[in-house]
């Protein structure tokens, strides 16, 4: 049986858990390359508003089992060492991080390319979506370009 | 029958969860046509209809059993 | 008169000055994504003998100027928010952290690529020397593939 | 005349600083001839002088003052 790794944190990824990411690989040996995505909260104007927050949520059981296909699937195609992903759900405010992708391989260009890819297929492949919080507490949804 | 909706169709059926009224759903179809009527807002959005996990297109044969979701684009990230 | 930042770190990079780098961006709202690279010392089996640590040198004043003057390119190049690059001096022991590439931008496309990008100008066009200290203290000098 | 060795040279000059006795020395040419002269392994290695913070070709002018470096390919990162 497959064992399917969470990937959701409740609330904002705080960088020391980034840096815990990292410490954690120092005793992989063969690793030489590490390549890291954050996605943060952009302050963006939407009718003249500014967007203070993006509240996420997840279909959680499909979107763990995608998560899962995407992560195996990479790490076979670049012969990575290791491979994570983690979303935020729940509300995330401008300036905090909503998406942490970490991929590491023995050399730099496997590391980097995965960790590319990865994020492209979270965004168009995982079902997830964002409610983006306007200052007048009205919303819009936001779309991810195809 | 119970339905999961999420992102902005959420707005559509003010909530995540709708309770549909099942008599006459045993397929996709069928259950597109049923929510089409109640929400004619619905034909203006694109969404993906799962059933069991599963993308299923509209000759797929669904009952009170299946787990089913709307899904509309994916915005994640 | 440009300001030119010093690049170098005496020792391994730690993960929580990583971990402060990122908290450092929470303010800076127009950014929507970081791309992160991290060098780390892998255990290569050199003549049959493992690699222990790399004991960095830079030609420091030269290697100063070309880090500023890829850095304000690739700011330029890819209209970034930011971008940060620390080199490690000094021996760094195997599964340590010895570069750390750090680009923000708008979208996720542009950090991803300066990254990318700016991780190869440092290897290729950076005065700097890798020694590696094998398990029986003899040494070989590291080559980048060109 | 003072060199600055770097990276695997220093293991030919047995340190990263030279003194070299600059008697006839004016150019890079010049330099070099006297460097292989002194240390032929150097023949078989790839370098660049660096006179002043640029990369100099053989016509280069060079003085005692001059600041001088020996720089093998790049291996950092």
């Amino acid at each position: 049986m497959k064992k399917i790794k969470d990937i959701f944190i409740e609330g904002p990824i705080n960088p020391i858990f980034v840096a815990e990411s990292i410490t954690k690989h120092t005793v992989k040996t063969t690793i030489g390359g590490h390549s890291i995505f954050l996605g943060q909260i952009r302050e963006d104007m939407i009718d003249k508003k500014k967007v203070q927050a993006i509240h996420f949520t997840a279909y959680k059981e499909m979107a763990l089992e995608k998560a899962h296909e995407i992560r195996e699937e990479i790490i076979a195609k670049y012969g990575l060492t290791c491979a994570h992903i983690y979303h935020s759900l729940g509300e995330i405010k401008v300036g905090e991080i909503c998406l942490f992708v970490f991929t590491s391989a023995a050399h730099r260009k496997e590391a980097i390319n995965a960790c590319n890819e990865m994020v492209d297929r979270i965004k168009k492949e995982v079902p997830l979506w964002g409610k983006e919080i306007l200052e007048d507490n009205s919303h819009t949804w936001k779309e991810n370009k195809q | 029958m119970k339905l999961k909706i999420f992102g902005k169709l959420a707005d559509i059926f003010h909530g995540n969860e709708y309770d549909l009224d099942s008599e006459n759903v045993k397929s996709v179809s069928e259950l597109k046509v049923k929510l089409f009527e109640k929400f004619p807002e619905l034909k203006e959005s694109t969404f993906l209809i799962i059933v069991n996990g599963v993308k299923a297109n509209d000759s797929k044969i669904i009952s009170i059993s299946s787990e089913i979701a709307l899904l509309p684009p994916y915005s994640g990230g």
